[in-house]
C-alpha cells in the first residue's frame, strides 16, 4: 500500500516529544550571526502518529523473520531475539566509552571474551574489534599489511592482487590505503589461476586479498600453493571473511596460510543486518603484526582487570572513533556462547549442505546453467545466461519474480565473471521445506519463462509496489524532501 | 548445542542421500587434507544460561543511570524515547539487509529517504547520505574526497579536534598521502583566523566544528567558509546535530560539505557504538559524483506510482570497484532510521527546546564548576565545558569516583598546553542534583588537596 | 495470505527449545499409573520457524498501532512505548509474589502510589488492584455490596438493577454474585427512566449498576436524583468505568454519588488490550466499605515501608490469585506520571471532542440514524436501521466494508436498545484527519449501499480473508487441532 | 503534559468551530452544575523523567535474578526464551483486542485456537477456552460450572491446597451459596481416598490437583475419578502443566474437566500477575454449554477457505447477560499465546525434558535439605518441598535474608499441625550453587540457634 512521507502527515501545531525542564532559566545569547534562522522544516506529528507511520513502513518491508533470504554474500541467517535481548541491558545502553575502566569491566571483558573466541576461530592472534562493518575490516587489514610493508622499509610494494570474482569492496579498500589493484583471473575451475598468479607477484607485491571459499561457493583447493607463491613473493594473504559461514567451526584461515582475516559479525555470528547496518568487522592477525593493530587493544591482568590498551607502538591509528560497534559485539558473544565448539561446526556444515541440496535439486532446470564444479560451500552461482538467449528472461527478471512468491531474491549479477549471475546462499537455518519451495519457484519461473516471458518480465505483481524503476531515479536524482518539493513546483516531476 | 536454530539438523542424512552423498564430510572433500580441525572452545550452553552469565557480567558495567557521570566529549547521554526503540527493534527493518530488491524494501527505503531529508532540513544541504560509520569516519571521508575533487592534498583541521577524530582522520588519509596541517586556537578558544589564512594556500579543504571540541560555539564559521572557498577549497563542518535547533544550518553558512554524529538522536550510547556518520553535499554534480556512501532516491514504478530505491550506485564499490569513491557498503541504516524516527519526534519546536535545555544547563553547570575551578575558555558552550584544576586532575577524578561521581574527560594529556583540564558536559538529562553534588565534592576534593 | 497451523509445520525431530542440563543425574522413579503413556503430540520446530510463523501471524493482525480502532465501549488508545518499557525492568518480570516485602518495596510502592491516584481521580478512599478485568472488578464490586448487606443484617436486599443499556457483564457479574437482576428501561433520552427507576427500587434493591456516560455515549445528566432514589432505598451505587474516558481529570464517580467504582486500566490508562487480555480492574471503595475490600490491600507506614496488610476483617475474601496484574498496573502508573494532572483532563475533552466532531461531521448521512440526544461523550452510537430497511444493508455489512478501507469496524448490534448499532468511540489518540478519513468512508459506504449494496454486503474483499462464517463455527464446532483431525478424518469436514 | 500523544490538541479551536461549538465546556453542558473539578494531583512529566524515576523505584526489588530464591508455592521461576518475549510485543498482538472482527484478527485468533490445540494436547482434553484469569479463578469457575452441570451444590477440594486458590474459591461461590468441602491429607501427604469417600455423596465436583500443595504427585488420581463419578460428581483436576510431559494427561486419567496454570510458560513472575487459566473439558455438549470464557473455533470463508472464529458465544456475558456462564470478558489472551509459542518451541520433547529436569533438580533441594531439616512427607515431589525445622522458621528466613538468600513460603501458619514448615521449591533455573550455598546457610543457623 501508499505510506505517504513523514512530511505529507506533518500538521503544524503537533507535538510528539517530552523534555524536562532545563535547570535553570538561564539565558544565553548566541551570537546574532550564529542564531538559525533558516526555515527548520521538520515534520510535526503525535506520537501515535509516528508510531503508526514507522509500523505501517516496517510491514513495507522484507527481512529474515518474514521467509527465506537467501541473498548471496550475505549470509541472512536468523538474529537470535536472545541477541536482542542481551544488547538492550542497561549495562550496554547507558554506559560512556570514556568511563573510568573499573566502571567498565563488563564492557570490557565481553570485548575480550569475544577476542579469545574470534583467535580461535580464524587461528589468528590477536584481534581489533574496532572496525564497523566488512569494508572498514579490510581497510584496517590493508592497512596493517602497508604498514608492516613500510615499517620494514619495504617501500615498493605499492600492488594489491585480488581475484577478479572478489568482493568490489576488496579493490577499493586497497585502492583506499593507497595500493594498486592488480586484478587475477579466475580459471575454468572458478578459482584463482595459479600461472596467473605466478606471473602477477613480484617485489611490488604487497598482499593477496582472497575469500574462501571464494564468491562462487567454491573452495579454493590450492590455496596452500597460493599461500605459497604469496609469501614466497613477499607479500601477505588477507582473508575476507565475508564466506566464513562455510568453514565455521572446521577450518580456520590461519591454517590455510592467512595473515590477516576480517570477519562479519553481521554475517557469520548471527548479528542483524539492520536494513544495510549497523555491521562489524573484527580483524585479526598473526603475531609478527600485532604491533599494527589499531589502538586501544583490550588486554587482561589480574591486578588491573580488563583495560584499553594504547600501547600499540606501530599502530596504524584508527579506523573509527572509540571502540567499534559494542552492541554488536555482545549480540555475537551471546550467539557465540550458545552455539559452542559442536554448534559452530553444524552451523557450517548445514550452510554446506543446503546450499549443496539446493544445487543439486535445481540443477538441470531449464535456462539455469551452473558454471564450474558442482561441489559448492555454503552458496552457489547459477547463471541464467541460457534463459536471457532463449527467452529473453534476465536474471533480474527472475529475481522479480521470485518476490512474487514471497520470497527474497537472490543476489544477482555478482560476481562478475558469472554472466547473468544468481547467487543464492540459503543459510543453515532455513528449513528442507523452505528450500524445496524455493527451488520450486525457480522452476515455476523457468517454465513461465519459456511460455509466458510477459509474466516474468513485468514482475513483481504481488509486491508492496511494481517494478521500480531506477534508471529513472539516476538520471532524475531526487535525493532529499527538499529537492522533490523544488522539482514539483518547478514542474519537473509529476510523480 | 545451537541446534534450535538448525532445521535441518534432523534431516541431514535424507537430505545428503537425496543428492548422492553419503556424509557431511563429502561436502568438504575439496579441502586439503588435515585442514578441518577439532576446535579448542567452550561447550554451548543453554539461553538461560547465557542469559543469566551475560547479564551478571554487564551488570559489573556502572552505567550513567546509576551514577552520575559528567562526561562528554564526543559521546553524550541523551535520552532516547521508548518508541524509537520499539520501532527499530521490529524484525521488518532489524532483520533486513541493504534494500537490493526495492519492491519488497519499501519501508527501509522510505525511512532512510526520510533520514536524508530530515538531515537536509537541519544542516541546510540537499544532499545526504544514508549514513557513514560515525562521524570520524565520516570526516575522514570528506578529507578524501576534497582532495578528489579539488585534485589537492591539503586538508586543514583545527587543533582543538577530538584526539579520536585525528586519529581517524590519520588513519584514513595515510594511504592516499594527504597532509594533514592544523590551525590553532586563540585566547578564546576560538580557530585562529590569521593562522588559517597562512595555512590555507593550496588546500584541498578547511574543516571547523560547531561547538568546538571545547564545546566552544565557533563565532567565525562563515568567514572561515569564505577563507576556504577564496583558496579554491572546500568548506567542510562537522556539526552535531542537537544544536541545530538554535544555530544556524552549516549549509546557509557557506559548507559545501557537512559532516556530523547522526547517533546523538534515536541511539544510547553503548560504549560507543554504534553510531552513524552524517554526510551532505551542496546540490552540485561534481561533490555528488564524488561523494562516498549509500544515497536513497524517489523514483516511480512502471504504473507511475512514487517510489524509493538506491540510487547513484556508480560512485560504489559493487559497481566502480577499486575506482569507487569509498568502499562502504554496509553502513549504518538502523541507526540513522532511530536518528530520524527522534527528530520526526521531537519536530522544529521540540529540537529547538532540546537545544534550549542544554543550553541552560551547561551555562548552569560552567557558572557552578566556575566556583570551585578555572573555565577554561570565554564564549558559549554547549554540552562541553573545559575546566581547569589547581589539583592534578587524576586526583579529583579518583577522589569524585570514590565519592560515586565520575568526572569528566581528561584533556591535558592531548593538549599539554591547557594543564590540568578536562571536560565536563551537560545534557537534557543532566539533573540539577548531580551538578550541585559534584560541585560540592569537588569544593571538598579540593579543600582536602589544600591541606 | 495462508500461514499453515503450527501443527502443520513441525516436522519430527525438530527442537527450538535449549535448557540447561539438571543439577545432577538423579534417577526419579514416576509411579507406574500416573507415567505419561499418552502421546504428546506438540509441534516440533526450530526457533526460526517459531519465530516466522508468529510474525507472520502478527501482520495478519490488526492493533491500534495499525491505524484507527473506534471499537465503541472499548477505549482502543494508543498504547505509549515507554509503557512497555518499564514494565520490561527485570523489577517486574523477576520477582516472586511471596518475597518478604523489604525486597519488594518498589513493587508494594508502584501499587501504592497508583492507589493514590486512582483514588483522586474516581473519588474514592480505598482501591484494591486485584481483579485481573472489568468484570472481574464488577465481580469485586458487587462482592462487597453484597458483603456490606448482609454484615448489616440486611439479608434481604437480593436484588441489583441495571440499565437496559449496560454491558452485558453487569447483569452477569451480579448474576455471578448471587444476585437476581433486574432490567431499568432508559427513556426517549437515553438515559435512564426516573420513574421506572423509582418503580423498581425497593427493600431488597441492594444496588443500581451504572455507566456514565453510558453506553450510548450520554451523560446521565440526572445522575443526582439517580443516586439520591437508590440511596434512599437503602440501596448502593456502583460505577461501571468502561467509560471514564469520557470524564477523565474532569468529574469524579465519587461527587456523582456513587459508593463502588471498578476502572479499566487497559481502557481509559492506556495498558495494552493484548487481543483481549491482560486487563487490570481496579475497584475503589467509599470509606464505609473499605472493610470489605480483598485482601491483601497495601499499606504503608514509616517504619515498615510498604507492606500488604492482610487485616482487613469482613474482606471478601480474593477475586484472583496474589494481588493483581502487577505487569499492567506498572504500566498504567507509568502513563499517570506522564499524564498529570493537566494531561489526564485533556485526554477526557479531546476524547468528547473527537466524539463529537465524528458525530456531527457524520450525522444527515443517508442510512445512519442519530437516535436520542446529539451531545455525546467520549463515543457515539449510530442506527443503521434506515439503511437496513432501504437497501438491506446490515451494520455487520458496513462494519465488514470498514475493513476493506485499513480501517478497524465499531462495535455493532450493542447496545442493545439501539436497533442495527454502530458504537464508534475515536479516542483521543487519533488525529482529525483520521476521523475525516472514518467519516469519508462511511459516507461511500452508505452511497455504495444505495448504489451497489452488493459490494458492501460481500465485503471484506481486501482484508487477509473473506467474510467467515461464524454461523459454521457454531453449528459444527472444532475447537482444538485434535478436534479437527478427528473430524477430517471421519469426512466431516472438507477444510 | 501529555499532549504528546494527543494530536488534535493543536485543533481544539478550529474543530469546535467547525461542528459549531465555542468550546470545551460547551461539550459538558450536560453536567450538572459544579461537577467539574480540580483534581490534586501532581503535573506532568516528561518520559526521562518517569524513566527514571521508575527505574529507580523498581531497583528497589530485589530480583531473583540477584538473590537465590526458594520461594514456589504456585508461582514458580521458570526461563522465558527471548523470542517468546520479543513475538508477544509485536504490536500487532498487543495492541489489538478481543478479536471482533475476525477478517483482519486471523493472527490472534489462529494464536489462539494454537493455544487451545496445544493445551488440548497435553492436558488430554479435545475443549479448551482461551484463557481464564488463573488457576485459582479456573478452579473456582470449574466449581460454579460442576453445580451446574450436576444442579448440586457442594464442592469437594483437598485441604492441602493453596490458601490463594481457596480465598478464590470461597468468594467465588459465596454468592451462589456453594458448600466446599475439604478432605485432609494422610500421612504420605497424599488426599486421604476414605475420608473422600464418606464426603462425596451429592457433591457437584470434587477437585485434586498434580502435584499437590506439599509438591507431591497424588497417586491416586484416577481412584479418586472413579469415585466422583460413581458419586455422579464430575471430576475436576488441577494441573501444573510443566509436569505433563512426563505424567500423564488428566483426561486420560478420568478427569472431565481440566484447569491450571498457562502462565508457567513464557511469562515471567512478574509479582504474580498477569496469569493466565487452563479451562479444558472432556467432548460433551453439556459441558461445552456450561462452560465459562471464550473460545475460538475453526471455520471457513464464503470462498471455503479454512480460518478462525469466535464461537459459542450465546454462553457469553455479552449475549446472555444474567445468564451467562460467567461473566467474563477480558480474559488473558497475550498471556496464552506467551504460553503457547512457548510451548511450540518446546515441543514433546523440551517438555519432557523440562519436566525431568525440574524433577531431577527437586529430587537434588530434597535429598540436600533431607540434610538440614526433616522433609515432611515420602513421595515425588515436582519443584515443591515442604521442609519442617526445629527452629522457628521466622528465625531461619530472617537469617537467611541476611546471607542474601531467600527461603521458602512458610506454611505453618495455613496448616499449625504441620510445625515449623517452609516450601523450599526448585525449577529448571535453579542452580547447584544457589542449593548448595541454601544448605550451608541453613546449617549454620541450625547450630548458630542451637547454642
Amino acid at each position: 500500500w501508499d505510506e505517504p512521507t513523514i512530511f505529507e502527515l506533518s500538521r503544524p501545531g503537533r507535538i510528539g516529544y517530552t523534555l524536562p525542564k532545563p535547570i535553570e532559566e538561564i539565558d544565553v545569547e548566541i551570537p546574532e550571526k550564529l542564531r538559525r534562522k533558516s526555515q527548520l522544516n521538520l515534520p510535526e506529528l503525535s506520537e501515535p502518529e509516528v508510531v503508526k507511520h514507522y509500523t505501517r513502513l516496517s510491514e513495507m518491508n522484507y527481512g529474515v523473520d518474514n521467509g527465506i533470504y537467501p541473498l548471496g554474500s550475505c549470509t541472512m541467517k536468523y538474529n537470535p531475539k536472545i541477541n536482542e535481548e542481551i544488547a538492550s541491558h542497561p549495562g550496554v545502553a547507558y554506559v560512556h566509552p570514556y568511563q573510568d575502566e573499573r566502571t567498565v569491566q563488563g564492557a570490557l571483558r565481553i570485548m575480550w571474551e569475544l577476542e579469545q573466541w574470534l583467535k580461535e576461530i580464524t587461528g589468528m592472534d590477536r584481534f581489533t574489534l574496532q572496525p564497523a562493518a566488512g569494508a572498514n575490516g579490510e581497510f584496517t587489514g590493508v592497512s596493517i599489511i602497508r604498514a608492516y610493508h613500510l615499517d620494514r622499509g619495504d617501500t615498493q610494494r605499492t600492488e594489491m592482487l585480488v581475484p577478479d570474482s572478489a568482493h568490489g569492496t576488496n579493490p577499493a579498500s586497497a585502492a583506499m590505503a593507497g595500493f594498486k589493484v592488480v586484478e587475477i583471473p579466475s580459471n575454468e575451475n572458478g578459482t584463482v589461476d595459479l600461472e596467473a598468479l605466478e606471473n602477477a607477484v613480484s617485489e611490488r607485491t604487497a598482499g593477496l586479498m582472497l575469500t574462501n571459499p571464494n564468491t562462487l561457493g567454491i573452495f579454493e583447493d590450492e590455496i596452500l600453493e597460493i599461500a605459497k607463491i604469496v609469501h614466497k613473493a613477499g607479500g601477505l594473504l588477507y582473508y575476507d571473511g565475508a564466506n566464513l559461514n562455510a568453514v565455521l567451526g572446521k577450518i580456520r584461515p590461519g591454517d590455510m596460510g592467512f595473515d590477516v582475516v576480517h570477519l562479519n559479525l553481521h554475517k557469520t555470528f548471527s548479528t542483524p543486518h539492520g536494513g544495510g547496518g549497523p555491521g562489524s568487522g573484527p580483524v585479526g592477525v598473526k603475531d609478527f603484526l600485532k604491533d599494527y593493530l589499531p589502538v586501544p587493544l583490550v588486554g587482561y591482568d589480574e591486578e588491573r582487570g580488563y583495560y584499553l590498551d594504547y600501547d600499540v607502538p606501530k599502530s596504524i591509528g584508527k579506523v573509527k572513533e572509540l571502540y567499534g560497534n559494542f552492541a554488536v559485539i555482545v549480540r555475537a558473544l551471546t550467539y557465540l556462547k550458545i552455539m559452542g565448539r559442536e554448534g559452530l561446526r553444524e552451523v557450517s556444515e548445514i550452510a554446506v549442505l543446503n546450499a549443496n541440496y539446493l544445487t543439486q535439486k535445481l540443477k538441470g532446470t531449464r535456462g539455469y546453467e551452473l558454471p564450474h564444479k558442482e561441489l559448492r560451500k555454503h552458496e552457489v552461482v547459477f547463471s541464467a545466461e541460457p534463459m536471457k538467449r532463449e527467452t529473453g528472461v534476465k536474471a533480474l527478471d527472475v529475481a522479480k519474480r521470485l518476490l512474487d512468491f514471497g520470497m527474497h531474491a537472490p543476489t544477482i549479477y555478482f560476481p562478475l565473471i558469472v554472466h547473468e549471475a544468481l547467487m543464492i546462499e540459503p543459510t543453515e537455518t532455513v528449513s528442507r521445506e523452505e528450500i524445496d519451495a524455493y527451488v520450486e519457484a525457480l522452476k515455476r519461473i523457468s517454465e513461465e519463462a519459456y511460455t509466458n516471458p510477459k509474466v516474468v518480465k513485468e514482475a513483481p505483481h504481488n509486491a508492496a509496489v511494481g517494478r521500480v524503476d531506477d534508471v529513472l531515479a539516476a538520471k532524475k536524482p531526487i535525493l532529499s524532501w527538499r529537492m522533490y518539493l523544488r522539482l514539483r513546483e518547478k514542474g519537473e516531476i509529476d510523480y | 548445542m545451537g541446534r534450535h536454530y538448525l532445521p535441518n539438523s534432523a534431516h541431514k542424512d535424507e537430505m545428503l542421500k537425496e543428492i548422492g552423498f553419503t556424509s557431511i564430510e563429502d561436502l568438504f572433500s575439496d579441502v586439503p587434507k588435515g585442514m578441518v580441525q577439532k576446535f579448542n572452545l567452550p561447550e554451548g550452553k543453554s539461553e538461560y544460561e547465557v542469559f543469566t552469565e551475560l547479564s551478571e557480567i554487564l551488570s559489573k558495567n556502572k552505567t550513567v543511570l546509576e551514577m552520575p557521570s559528567f562526561l562528554g566529549a564526543g559521546t553524550y547521554f541523551h535520552y532516547v524515547p521508548a518508541h524509537v526503540k520499539y520501532l527499530i527493534e521490529r524484525s521488518e527493518f532489524l532483520t533486513a539487509y541493504t534494500p537490493y530488491q526495492p519492491e519488497v524494501s519499501q519501508g527501509m527505503l522510505q525511512a532512510l529517504f526520510e533520514y536524508q531529508s530530515i538531515i537536509a532540513e537541519l544542516v541546510g544541504l540537499p544532499i545526504v547520505n544514508s549514513s557513514m560509520y560515525d562521524w570520524g569516519t565520516a570526516m575522514a571521508e570528506a578529507a578524501l574526497m576534497s582532495a578528489r575533487v579539488t585534485r589537492r592534498n591539503k586538508f586543514i583541521v583545527p587543533k582543538a579536534l577530538s584526539p579520536e577524530k585525528k586519529r581517524v582522520l590519520g588513519t584514513y588519509t595515510g594511504g592516499p598521502g594527504l597532509e594533514i596541517v592544523e590551525v590553532p586556537w586563540d585566547e578564546r578558544g576560538q580557530l585562529d583566523i590569521e593562522k588559517l589564512k597562512e595555512a590555507v594556500e593550496g588546500a584541498a579543504g578547511v574543516y571547523i566544528e560547531m561547538p568546538n571540541f571545547f564545546g566552544l560555539l565557533e563565532e567565525n564559521v562563515r568567514e572561515v567558509g569564505e577563507i576556504a572557498h577564496e583558496a579554491g577549497a572546500l568548506f567542510v563542518v562537522g556539526v552535531d546535530p542537537t544544536i541545530l535547533g538554535i544555530v544556524e544550518a552549516p549549509g546557509e553558512l557557506g559548507a559545501d560539505v557537512v559532516v556530523g554524529e547522526a547517533a546523538y538522536f534515536g541511539n544510547p550510547m553503548n560504549f560507543g557504538g554504534p553510531r552513524a556518520g552524517i554526510f551532505a553535499v551542496r546540490n552540485d554534480k561534481k561533490l555528488i559524483r564524488q561523494m562516498p556512501g549509500r544515497i536513497i532516491g524517489m523514483t516511480k514504478t512502471a504504473d507511475g506510482k512514487r517510489d524509493f530505491v538506491m540510487t547513484l550506485q556508480t560512485r560504489e564499490q559493487h559497481i566502480r570497484r577499486a575506482k569507487a569513491t569509498s568502499n562502504i557498503c554496509s553502513n549504518e541504516a538502523l541507526v540513522a532510521v532511530a536518528a530520524a524516527i527522534h527528530l520526526a519526534t521531537l519536530g522544529p519546536r521540540g529540537l529547538r527546546e532540546l537545544g534550549e535545555i542544554i543550553l541552560k544547563n551547561t551555562a548552569y553547570l560552567k557558572r557552578r564548576l566556575g566556583e570551585v575551578g578555572e573555565v577554561a575558555f570565554d564564549g558559549v558552550n554547549f554540552k562541553d565545558v573545559p575546566v581547569k584544576f589547581e589539583v592534578p586532575y587524576d586526583v579529583v577524578h579518583e577522589r569524585l569516583l570514590e565519592r560515586g561521581i565520575h568526572g569528566g574527560y581528561y584533556i591535558g594529556g592531548h593538549f599539554p598546553e591547557l594543564g590540568e583540564t578536562a571536560l565536563f558536559a551537560a545534557t537534557e538529562t543532566t539533573r540539577k542534583e548531580w551538578i550541585d553534588a559534584l560541585v560540592e565534592a569537588l569544593r571538598e576534593i579540593i579543600s582536602e588537596a589544600e591541606l
